[in-house]
């Protein structure tokens, strides 16, 4: 494999409440031979809020970045968050389908966008361009005994047309990695049900109710922690964790960890160098049933080795 | 309001067994066209001599369209596949001729087509609106 | 020459958006017109009387009348001109209804494009030549292609009617989807009981000849005298020895193999007769799960047969029959559900076709006729219908309606009701499309007599939760997102076009549309003729149909056989090729390219080479005229000087 | 629902505008339901989608741009995935937020004003300041305790920045804002 190199934009959460996924994709990245350069004085792609003012603006302040990959001479745009993600995609959707739309966008930014940049999530990187097989070499302490579901969220892979990646229906880049990982991964129906999105601070009783319903069909499923590839998605499912227990009336206690960070801890780096005890649910005793799985493994390799001798 | 847009001479030569007929479609479903195109039923576009073509460019056409079935949907098996060939050869050789290669155009339509037809009748009368009215030739031919 | 023009109105169909006076006024000046007028409906009786009586008042020999698409009424005309005494090719027509008043909405651009074709057409029929047909001899065997409902109703109407049949079935047994569905509607009779006689009845009549596990290899000739290869395919039994004792099937060790008949939902032996009524009731091998194939060893059938009928080196065979007239009654196939992730993609075991919920209710499925669901055997309780999956999806590419699902789902839901009194059916559905007699009150009574629950929405997600199959749907008449929690899901996959349908009609030289279904010469008019002469449709190759218009399009299609058998002699299109002897210089260009083989080379009596059509087997596509350097070889009524004559026309006004 | 007089209330304008901003036939909805069955706001929506689709193709403007729902949507594009005519469902709903905040018709005044508070902060640092948005959407709301039990829990980590960064081309970024604006006045 020649080394990957992509130019990397984190976002407006990855610098602050979610700096967790920015530190473990880092990590992960540095692991697995995958440069990620910071795009310089990158600026924020809008999200949700842009686009309910007026289509134009919104791709024009997603732009700015790509514009500025450009320069760097780069033609992927890397990010691990999905609405960041959509926010590019959408504007390079747009602008390369109507000419019009894309001069009118150019002419709110001072240096034009040319269409020579394509934006991917980490998340399709890891899955397309490292490959399982890459993933598996770098495994020293496999996921075993643990159930783990992967909640997608909405926009990873909608719509189809825009997103390009994996089955908009029924995706499985995480699940695959989590199985490469060594986790068990349960059935889970609620891969791609939306967890209230940005509605946290606004109308908090929806997210309560749909990251409730989340959250309740994991543990249905047997799951031990739930997967995300989301700033937004984890921190509906873990920081409001207790708001959801309390509007609804649960008692959950499940850990929501970033895709990368259990990664990162199947190559063998400590949850705290994840910043996994920065979380609002506790994973201490997700962590202990790791290491327990893996010593009953070792155990009975052990075993099995001085039975045939 | 703007001058009338003045028409253009526009001939089609449609096999009659798919494109006359999903010419028939359109009109059928009442598929709106410009006005421009004057259609000549062939029995099949493998029966469109180039020499047609050629022989309407300068006699004073501003377009010319064949159509005929689909690949494989040839009501006589292989006709379009004669015609795709001629036709493809004639269109490299127009511009010898001091013909614009723009204002030939050789196209599929099924007889269920209508749709497809009127986008065809559409596109091509725009396109020749675009090029303007063929420059005048000296008529050999006639006189 | 004396020509006159006749401009129609069609109503206001024309001259609504042309000013047909205009164009008749105009029309008076064109070179060698005499006579031009106006008529409200020129194709009425009175309206055909007034070109006879134009013809023999002002001697007209030649006519144009200027009003719908030849396509619809070229012929009426020419036989209206031929009873006034004139060539029936003396005649053209200028379409300017379809191609002028229905498209556009100018009235002065449609009159000024329906001058100028008129012109345009009065400029050929100036060089139009009297051309007559040439009579010859028909085959009198027709083809019948496809073993369901409709090619069998086709096959024996013919086979009445005194014809010899040969019908081409590609499974191993005749019947079509209708052998397997378990009661049918609207009447809820037994579908094998009303089929299963009809079946027999083709297996045994001594005018048709069965050629089951076969397909069409090859397709040449014209109406009249076809010549039709046909591929046996190797069934590894001898059939002629085979007496379907069944005891081959009795021993098979393989018995996990592919089960078409039953829909995959149970397995079957690798050497198996598809169903106990099938016809013909004979054993066949399927190398794919068959040990002696995959393995090279077992030979248990062949050492069981009691009549030695098994022969593993057994090949493909290839057959040529001749026949006047071909039905084409290939039937229809089901939409892939798989491919709607949503619904699961297949990958849930409790969620399931209709054609699967068939044989699950059916006596001589492999339930035996008990509804078991088939993740655990157990009878299901709440039984979700979901309609138009894979119909009316232009996502999907079916935009179409299946035309006959809404009916089967009221039925099964009915017959559910009937087998499990406790259970309670549910039917997602966006209209509900009963328009046939007695269909609507069939519906009706699956709600009012059997508590079906109709839920006006579509449904967008299929999920596990334990071991219910969640149905995510909504009720758009309350306006709001619904949940059913089921025992057992029905998709009710839409109709599309057989896989093969596209293969066979390039073959036949007949054309489908974009969904592969064929096209008919006429929706209204001509619903079972094709534009191919003397190939006709039946059944759902045609459309989704249900089996009462099925059966009724067979007989129709037989009927047109049998009144194109009842004369012995046929007539020649004349608008075929024509050599100028004088002009062929023998350069064989034609002989290569005609697609047909209707050229040969013939010494004239003053001893030149030149090449000859021989007028039965060209068909009139003008390749060659297209082809010949010198000009030699004419399309008549399509040659050089009547097409430039319009193209002319159009450019010097 | 009240009695609609379609003769007298029936927009068409507002149908083409809808169409042409969102590039969406809307006549080719058949009302089928499928975006509603599968939308997760449904169960918070006024008026679920498709009869949001079902008001545009009658001209329904009043109604569809002072509902709740076209505030609730959070574009998680399922509609627009599974819709069988393909229309882009999520994008005429986006369309219709945008022309009811160009009317001034907004119904849900709290999700607006975090939206306007958020592209702000953009407008002023390039990027988004956490804090900052969440304390000024507190003291404009009027909902001063919004999340404030998450405050303990989140603060001790040390994630939040309690500066805001300002990027070097923040000027670059508010460029955009106000060229956009000037381009809107430039029209009307
Ligand atoms: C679940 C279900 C339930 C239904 N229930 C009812 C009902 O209750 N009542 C009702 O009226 N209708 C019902 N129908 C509809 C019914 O199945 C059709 O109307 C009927 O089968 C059409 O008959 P057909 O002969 O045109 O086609 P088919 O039954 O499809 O027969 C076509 C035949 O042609 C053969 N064939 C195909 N291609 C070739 C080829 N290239 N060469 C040779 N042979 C070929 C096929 O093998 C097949 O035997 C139901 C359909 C479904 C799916
Ligand atoms: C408003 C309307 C619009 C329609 N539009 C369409 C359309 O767009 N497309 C379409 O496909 N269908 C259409 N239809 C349906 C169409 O009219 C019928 O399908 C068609 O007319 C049926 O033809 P028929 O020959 O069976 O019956 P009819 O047209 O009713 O002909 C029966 C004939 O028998 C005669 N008759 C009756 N009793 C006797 C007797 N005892 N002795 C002698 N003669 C008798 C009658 O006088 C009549 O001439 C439409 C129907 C209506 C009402
Ligand atoms: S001839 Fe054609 S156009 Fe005239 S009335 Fe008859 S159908 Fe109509
Ligand atoms: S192959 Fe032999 S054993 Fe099998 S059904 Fe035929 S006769 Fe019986
Ligand atoms: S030879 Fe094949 S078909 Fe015959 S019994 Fe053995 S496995 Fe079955
Ligand atoms: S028949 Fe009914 S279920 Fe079938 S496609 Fe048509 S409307 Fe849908
Ligand atoms: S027109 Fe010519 S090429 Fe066509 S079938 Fe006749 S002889 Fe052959
Ligand atoms: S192509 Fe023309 S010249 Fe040549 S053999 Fe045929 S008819 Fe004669
Ligand atoms: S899914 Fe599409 S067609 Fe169906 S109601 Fe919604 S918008 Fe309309
Ligand atoms: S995009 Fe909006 S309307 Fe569509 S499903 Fe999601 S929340 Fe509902």
């Amino acid at each position: 494999m020649s080394k990957l190199s992509f130019a990397y934009y984190p976002g407006c959460s990855l610098e602050s409440s979610a700096k967790e996924y920015d530190v473990s994709t880092r990590k992960v990245a540095d692991i697995l031979k995958v440069e990620l350069i910071e795009i310089p004085d990158w600026s924020c792609c809008g999200a949700s809020p842009a686009h309910t003012v007026d289509h134009l603006f919104a791709s024009a302040v997603a732009a700015r970045n790509l514009a500025i990959v450009e320069e760097m001479g780069r033609d992927t745009l890397v990010t691990p968050c999905p609405e960041c993600l959509s926010a590019f995609k959408k504007a390079i959707y747009n602008m390369s389908k109507d000419d019009g739309f894309k001069k009118k966008v150019n002419s709110l930014l001072d240096k034009p966008f040319n269409l020579n940049v394509e934006a991917k999530s980490f998340l399709q990187i890891l899955y397309e361009d490292v490959g399982k097989e890459n993933i598996s070499k770098k495994v020293i302490k496999p996921l075993i005994g643990v159930n783990i579901v992967p909640y997608y969220g909405c926009l990873l892979t909608r719509p189809p047309d825009v997103a390009q990646f994996d089955d908009p229906e029924n995706p499985i880049s995480m699940d695959t990695i989590l199985e490469t990982i060594g986790a068990n991964v349960p059935y889970f129906s609620y891969k791609l049900e939306c967890c209230g999105a940005a509605y946290g601070v606004t109308k908090r009783r929806i997210v309560t109710k749909l990251s409730g319903d989340i959250l309740k069909t994991a543990i249905e499923s047997g799951a031990d922690a739930v997967a995300v590839a989301c700033p937004l998605c984890q921190q509906n499912l873990d920081l409001r964790q207790d708001q959801i227990n309390r509007d609804q009336g649960f008692d959950f206690h499940i850990p929501i960890l970033y895709i990368t960070q259990l990664m990162g801890l199947s190559f063998g780096l400590s949850a705290s160098e994840l910043m996994i005890d920065k979380h609002n649910v506790k994973s201490d005793h997700f962590l202990e049933k790791i290491e327990k799985g893996l010593k009953e493994k070792e155990k009975s390799e052990k075993e099995s080795i001085s039975s045939k001798n | 309001m703007a001058e009338e847009k003045k028409e253009a001479k526009i001939v089609g030569f449609l096999c009659n067994w798919c494109s006359y007929g999903g010419a028939d479609t359109a009109g059928v479903s009442r598929f709106k066209q410009p006005t421009d195109l004057r259609i000549i039923r062939v029995p099949c576009s493998g029966r469109v001599d180039p020499l047609f073509v050629v022989k309407a460019l300068e006699s004073g056409a501003d377009g010319v369209l064949v159509s005929g079935c689909h690949p494989r949907d040839c009501h006589y098996s292989e006709g379009n596949f004669y015609a795709r060939r001629r036709l493809e050869v004639l269109k490299r050789f127009l511009p010898f001729m001091g013909i614009d290669p723009n204002r030939f155009e050789y196209t599929w339509v099924s007889a269920s087509e209508g749709q497809r037809w009127q986008q065809v009748v559409t596109k091509f009368t725009e396109q020749i609106h675009n090029l303007g009215p063929a420059p005048k030739r000296e008529e050999k031919s006639d006189r | 020459m004396r020509i006159g023009v006749f401009i129609c109105h069609c109503g206001s169909n024309i001259a609504g958006t042309v000013d047909v006076k205009k164009v008749a006024e105009e029309a008076k000046r064109f070179p060698h017109v005499v006579y031009s007028t106006d008529y409200m409906y020129t194709c009425s009786e009175p309206g055909q009387l007034e070109i006879q009586e134009a013809i023999k008042k002002e001697k007209l020999d030649g006519v144009v009348v200027a009003s719908c698409s030849p396509r619809m009424h070229e012929n009426t005309f020419r036989r209206t001109v031929e009873k006034a005494g004139l060539n029936r090719y003396m005649f053209e027509m200028a379409n300017i209804r379809e191609h002028v008043s229905w498209v556009g909405v100018d009235k002065e651009a449609n009159t000024k494009k329906a001058i100028d074709l008129v012109r345009m057409a009065v400029a050929k029929v100036t060089l139009n030549q009297p051309l007559f047909p040439k009579s010859f001899k028909v085959n009198k065997n027709v083809l019948v292609i496809g073993g369901g409902v409709a090619g069998m109703q086709a096959a024996l109407d013919c086979a009445d009617g005194g014809l010899k049949v040969i019908l081409v079935e590609k499974n191993p047994s005749i019947g079509g989807k209708m052998a397997k569905l378990d009661k049918t509607f609207p009447t809820i009779d037994c579908s094998i009981c009303i089929l299963g006689p009809k079946m027999v009845d083709v297996g045994q009549h001594e005018n048709i000849k069965l050629y089951t596990y076969s397909e069409i290899e090859e397709i040449s000739g014209y109406v009249g005298n076809y010549e039709v290869k046909i591929r046996k395919k190797a069934t590894y039994v001898d059939w002629t020895k085979c007496t379907g004792c069944g005891l081959c099937m009795e021993k098979c060790p393989s018995k996990k193999a592919f089960d078409p008949f039953n829909e995959g939902i149970a397995p079957t032996t690798a050497i198996n007769i598809p169903f106990p009524q099938a016809i013909p009731k004979k054993a066949k091998i399927d190398p794919n799960y068959c040990r002696q194939f995959i393995k090279g060893k077992c030979g248990v059938c062949a050492k069981i047969c009691p009549v030695q009928a098994i022969d593993y080196e057994m090949q493909d065979e290839i057959v040529t029959e001749k026949v006047g007239a071909i039905i084409v009654a290939t039937g229809y196939s089901l939409f892939d559900h798989t491919k709607i992730k949503e619904y699961g993609a297949g990958k849930y075991l409790d969620v399931i076709t209709s054609i699967q919920y068939e044989r699950l209710l059916n006596a001589s499925g492999p339930t035996s006729g008990h509804i078991l669901r088939p993740s655990d055997n157990k009878e299901p309780k709440t039984i979700v219908f979901v309609a138009c999956v894979g119909s009316r999806d232009k996502s999907l590419g079916v935009p179409y309606c299946s035309n006959f699902c809404c009916m089967y789902i009221a039925k099964q839901a009915i017959l559910t009701k009937d087998h499990i009194p406790d259970s309670q059916s549910y039917v997602f559905y966006m209209d509900i499309r009963a328009p046939g007699k007695g269909y609507e009150e069939f519906v009706r009574r699956a709600q009012e007599e059997y508590g079906v629950k109709y839920i006006r929405g579509r449904v967008s997600r299929i999920f596990k939760r334990g071991d219910k199959m969640v149905v995510r749907g909504s009720d758009t008449l309350l306006g709001t997102q619904v949940e059913l929690e089921a025992d057992l899901v029905v998709l009710a996959t839409g109709a599309i076009a057989e896989e093969g349908a596209r293969e066979l009609a390039e073959k036949l030289r007949i054309s489908y549309d974009p969904y592969g279904f064929y096209i008919e010469s006429h929706p209204k008019l001509r619903p079972v003729e094709t534009n191919t002469a003397g190939v006709f449709l039946a059944g759902a190759c045609q459309g989704p149909k249900d089996i009462p218009a099925s059966v009724g399009q067979g007989s129709a299609a037989a009927s047109k056989v049998l009144s194109l058998f009842s004369k012995d002699l046929l007539e020649s299109d004349p608008q075929i090729a024509h050599v100028n002897e004088m002009l062929c210089v023998d350069c064989k260009k034609c002989i290569q390219t005609c697609p047909y083989g209707a050229i040969e080379e013939k010494k004239t009596p003053m001893g030149k080479i030149v090449a000859s059509v021989i007028e039965t087997v060209c068909q009139g596509c003008g390749l060659c005229t297209a082809t010949c350097p010198p000009g030699a070889i004419q399309l008549q009524q399509f040659t050089d000087n009547q097409l430039l004559a319009e193209v002319k026309a159009f450019f010097h006004a | 629902m009240a009695l609609i007089n379609l003769t007298t209330s029936t927009d068409e304008n507002f149908v083409n505008q809808v169409e042409t901003l969102s590039g969406q036939k809307i006549s080719e909805c058949y009302q089928c339901g499928k975006c509603t069955a599968g939308c997760p706001f449904s169960f918070a929506f006024d008026y679920p989608v498709s009869q949001i689709m079902r008001l545009i193709q009658i001209g329904q403007k009043e109604i569809v741009l002072n509902s709740k729902a076209i505030w609730l949507c959070a574009t998680c594009e399922a509609c627009t995935t599974r819709c069988p005519c393909q229309i882009d469902v999520a994008n005429v709903m986006d369309i219709c937020r945008i022309i009811a905040r160009k009317e001034n018709k907004v119904k849900e005044k709290d999700v607006k004003l975090f939206y306007d508070i958020f592209l702000e902060s953009v407008k002023k640092h390039g990027r988004i300041f956490e804090i900052e948005i969440l304390m000024k959407y507190n003291l404009k709301s009027g909902k001063l305790l919004t999340d404030a039990d998450l405050g303990p829990k989140i603060l001790p980590k040390g994630k939040l920045n309690f500066f805001p960064v300002n990027i070097k081309g923040k000027d670059s970024v508010e460029k955009i804002f106000t060229r956009f604006v000037e381009g809107i006045k430039n029209n009307e």
